[in-house]
């Protein structure tokens, strides 16, 4: 099989959905050759596919993810970017108040098949307005599915099926995975969303990831195991709606819990997968559920600090090892 | 203007203002839950700009959004259930007086989010030209909406893409309490098309003669692939901002003269003088509306609630 | 003492404060009378005050919360307000990317007196686009302190507090509570951010609520007491920062968690709550934490369905039974 | 215009050159982390505008920041420290080059979000006035972000309370890879101001004495209390949009002829035509703020990196 990255898996997605359904369009910035996108995950799709159906839009977030729901309750099925996750905060309401309420409140009168995909995420010294982790916001949301693939094979399959879907989702691309490549197969797939992958089988301990942190909780075991411990990771993939039957199943077999989420604690998904296991996984445990996540200020824009807020795989290892009473 | 137009724009502002007249007597009686923000006195705007479209044309509408949809067509019984929060509503009840929509006629929403539809409008336009439809979509707003951000990201895309829309503007002059002239330093909205380079047009809002030829030239102008028109036209509401409104903040003076331009009166005194019109047809038209609307009351009251359960459906595809 | 409603009270700490200090000013839809905002929250203030410090603004809430914030960071104290919390949807990127970040992305330069008021909640046939429940979101995001009063005396103390603080507070009314009369001490007086209250004393299981579920919870206690079932009723006042110390001290007596909350469930309040506990407070637990939130789907208008879809008492008197096990 | 203002205007745009093409170097071997905008090609703008500005008036600046910053008084050294996320920055190494601040000179930060800090400006404005201050606020902004929502809302705000500010618009006209022209219909933004019924005043943004006396006067009538102007200075960007952007899309030909027209030549012959510059003092100024740029890398260099648990602080006040 040939390597690609997950941007390059992006854009084939988005390729190969265009391929198939003459309804997929493309709106956001700098979307056509020769930018195809600030991070080329919609490069090489003007050149194939010619420029009718892909949109450069105007700075105007609010307005041209409002078009995308016109458009997407009118017969095509567009697929909106924004170019950096943070100016979400400027469509908002169009995506909670409009598009995730609208099927609902019109009686079902209507199916909404949008997609929109935003770079999520820090790691890069981009600063406080360039770093955001805001999935949990839509968690929080009914009428919104929220996808995080954490590696190139699952970026590719789950934007299949985000696009393929009647309903609106919001895909979440990491920004440190852009270059990342692996094997990716080539004709088109879909990946379900709703369901978690278990990335590693363990026992000992679940640990539960999404999003870039999936690569630390992996590079976290595999120093683990050396010390005898065994860590099951939980891929979450989509963290809305919750895989509860994944989770818990998990739990059951580990009795321990670790959640990893690069974003904020309060009102989190990752509080969410610990409410979930006190209420329906108690007697599973065997210890306190524990949570690493960013620590409670903006995002600096120092190396030195930016490490210091997120987490890191040495955190991981040290919290696993005092979970299970190893240190 | 042909005859069955006339008789067809006069019919609907008539079910306009006798709908909303008893909507305004259930909700007093405490019949109807929730907010209601009646559309009296606007009457020639919805109708004036809605004669012109088909049915497969779209419009968004607004939090008054009651004129819009019966101007599109919609069925005073299924709206009427609508408010009544029954389950034969359009809306199955989920929705209520702010979200009335009926996407077989193109009706893509009220809105209870000022120029919320307006990109959603945009959208739709985007979609028709996509697909060689031919299709318009008219963004009704008021003039407070016009305010929002939104407002002005949706004239420029539509204007840099020569989407076929209208932003169809009901200045009333009052958004809630506040007098549209003490939050903007220019009174015409339409003035502001000069910055997307494209045509603003002030009509009559009171005249639905006038409403329908503005309107026509825009909807032709859109269809033929030119881009967008601010169409403003200058309105006043004749009732509170929403019923059961507490302050008063309106001159009576000026409240007066308005009330002197009645659109229903013009409607009547100038479609009839352009030999469209006569009395006869007008107590045809007004009893047959009438008699629906009797029937659409009737309907709601005797559908069923929804159940509770049902709460839970209609969320995803 | 007399009794005042929710809304005078909200009323009278903004008079008392801009007497108190000459840089508070108001900001807002119709705020000046006779309008006083639209659930009277500023009644009578500019018939004393005088219409200089009294700002009735365009339908723009992005920009004059943007405009407010700039106000408070060159010398002002605004109070600025929405309509409808539901509207803050347009807001967000003046309150997150900005004024959250602000005074951290600068170093420290400035300072951000800024109360952002909103009535939020459903109960009242509103639909969809007029009933969320949004503090999640806000107590999601470093740099923002989150307060809901759950009757007039606290939301007399709370704002008073919230306007002389030098941090950007949210301060969210329940639309339900506005009409609500008490005893209400004339005098102005302040309530400290950040610390939870005992609103009933109780010995057998822990129930923390805010806002409007604070009711609902003293109406559940007082049934489920007649039962021999003793409920804590902790009122968290402020969902960021918690106070952790006042929701484990209780559980620690208690045993027992029940958390009821208005919004939804994934990524809130509520599941923060749950988790603090089954981090830090892990072993005083003899149950499941049960959290009771609105069902998954927007505010349905029909009251049939929409009392359906939020809590109500007898859930929370059913839900209080069952982890006790008398049911 | 003065002398020393002639002086103080080349002195700043070439502190503007240097400063950014020193930047250029380091980020490429490098040694600064995060993104790089850089104002190489603006420096009449920034220049042109700020010097009519006292230190208690404000800005607002872009992600294209350090021109605006250096403009207004931004010390090189505080500057240069903060693009090394040194804790002697400006922000103590939590901002970075897109979250420039200096609030002690009225420098109310660099922005990553586009038009995020214009309605922030209007803020201060208002501030201003309420408080009798007579300051002004700039807010400073590139083509694309006048197509946000934010920048209508703004300017209608402070068009309505005639808040002392100026809307600067840097039309470099391109927003990343986007040409104004393909997103918005009327190539002129000045031209958006009839709808707020202000003034709308276009000027050579490669020219800073045109640009002078332009903002001049709009600052004047912000500050005399008639409200706000949108003054449009037409410019290019020399660079790419950030250092180490992949894609290139501008057209050779266009680009050499805006090459031509280099604001810091323009500003030599001009000011010398004027009699208010000569070689010598050329020859000073450069050699001057060489010297401070050297002082402001060996500064930056030398500085500590913050302490890892320097991360909490600065939240709360
Ligand atoms: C974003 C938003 N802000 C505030 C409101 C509250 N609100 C409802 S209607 C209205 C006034 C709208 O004025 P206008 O657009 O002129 O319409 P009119 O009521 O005059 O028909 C306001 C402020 C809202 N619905 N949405
Ligand atoms: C809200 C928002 N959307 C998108 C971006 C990404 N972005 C950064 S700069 C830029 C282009 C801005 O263009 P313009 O305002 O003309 O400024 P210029 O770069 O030409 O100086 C974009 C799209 C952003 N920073 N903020
Ligand atoms: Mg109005
Ligand atoms: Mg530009």
């Amino acid at each position: 099989m040939r390597k690609i990255s997950y941007s390059e898996a992006i854009a084939e997605a988005q390729l190969q959905e265009m391929q198939r359904d003459e309804k997929v369009i493309l709106m956001g910035l700098v979307q056509k050759d020769p930018y195809g996108s600030a991070f080329g995950q919609t490069k090489g799709i003007s050149s194939v596919i010619g420029e009718d159906r892909i949109f450069d839009m105007p700075i105007s977030e609010q307005g041209y993810v409002g078009a995308a729901l016109g458009a997407a309750i009118t017969g095509m099925r567009p697929v909106v970017e924004l170019q950096f996750q943070d100016f979400i905060t400027i469509a908002m309401d169009q995506i909670v108040q409009q598009a995730a309420n609208m099927r609902y409140m019109f009686g079902g009168q209507i199916k909404i098949p949008l997609v929109l995909r935003a770079p999520t995420g820090a790691y890069l010294a981009a600063a406080a307005q360039h770093s955001h982790m805001l999935e949990s916001w839509f968690a929080h949301i009914p009428g919104l599915k929220v996808v995080l693939p954490s590696d190139a094979a699952d970026a590719k399959g789950l934007l299949a099926s985000a696009i393929r879907e009647d309903n609106f989702v919001l895909y979440f691309e990491h920004k440190k995975l852009y270059d990342k490549k692996m094997d990716v197969p080539k004709e088109p797939y879909t990946i379900p969303i709703g369901k978690a992958a278990i990335k590693r089988v363990g026992k000992d301990i679940t640990i539960v990831a999404w999003s870039f942190m999936v690569s630390k909780a992996i590079e976290a075991s595999q120093i683990l195991e050396k010390q005898g411990i065994s860590c099951e990771v939980i891929d979450l993939r989509t963290v809305s709606p919750l895989d509860e039957e994944a989770i818990l199943k998990s739990v059951a077999k580990t009795n321990r819990l670790l959640v990893v989420q690069e974003g904020y604690w309060n009102s989190s998904v990752a509080t969410s997968v610990s409410a979930l296991v006190a209420e329906k996984g108690f007697d599973y445990l065997d210890a306190p559920i524990t949570l690493i996540t960013a620590k409670e200020v903006p995002i600096p824009f120092a190396p030195v600090l930016e490490n210091y807020v997120l987490p890191q795989t040495n955190n991981i290892v040290e919290t696993a090892q005092k979970i299970l009473n190893k240190i | 203007m042909e005859k069955s137009i006339a008789q067809q724009i006069y019919k609907k502002m008539y079910a306009i203002r006798v709908f909303e007249e008893k909507v305004e007597v259930l909700f007093a009686k405490g019949e109807l839950p929730g907010f209601v923000h009646l559309y009296i006195g606007q009457e020639a705007c919805a109708v004036g700009v809605c004669a012109n479209l088909s049915p497969e044309d779209y419009i968004t509408s607004t939090h008054r959004g009651h004129g819009h949809c019966i101007a599109k067509g919609g069925r005073l019984d299924r709206m009427m259930a609508e408010l009544f929060a029954k389950k034969t509503g359009y809306n199955h009840g989920k929705g209520g007086s702010m979200h009335l929509a009926a996407s077989e006629i193109g009706i893509l929403g009220a809105n209870g989010v000022t120029a919320g539809g307006v990109p959603v409008a945009v959208g739709a336009a985007l979609s028709s030209k996509i697909q060689n439809q031919g299709r318009v979509a008219v963004a009704f707003m008021g003039d407070g909406s016009t305010n929002q951000g939104t407002f002005h990201e949706s004239v420029n895309l539509a204007a840099a893409f020569k989407l076929p829309v209208v932003f169809a503007v009901e200045n009333n002059q009052f958004g809630v309490g506040t007098r549209f002239c003490t939050i903007s330093n220019e009174p015409d909205i339409a003035k502001r098309a000069a910055g997307y380079n494209i045509p603003g047009v002030i009509v009559d809002g009171m005249d639905v003669v006038a409403v329908y030829q503005e309107a026509k030239k825009a909807i032709e102008y859109a269809k033929a692939g030119n881009g967008p028109t601010i169409l403003e036209m200058k309105t006043w509401r004749y009732r509170m901002h929403f019923q059961g409104e507490p302050a008063t903040y309106r001159n009576d003076i000026e409240e007066t003269e308005w009330i002197k331009k009645d659109p229903l009166e013009i409607a009547k005194t100038k479609l009839k003088s352009m030999g469209l019109l006569d009395n006869a047809m007008i107590v045809d038209i007004e009893e047959s509306v009438q008699k629906k609307l009797d029937e659409a009351v009737e309907f709601a009251r005797n559908s069923p609630d929804p159940m509770p359960e049902d709460a839970l459906t209609d969320l995803f595809a």
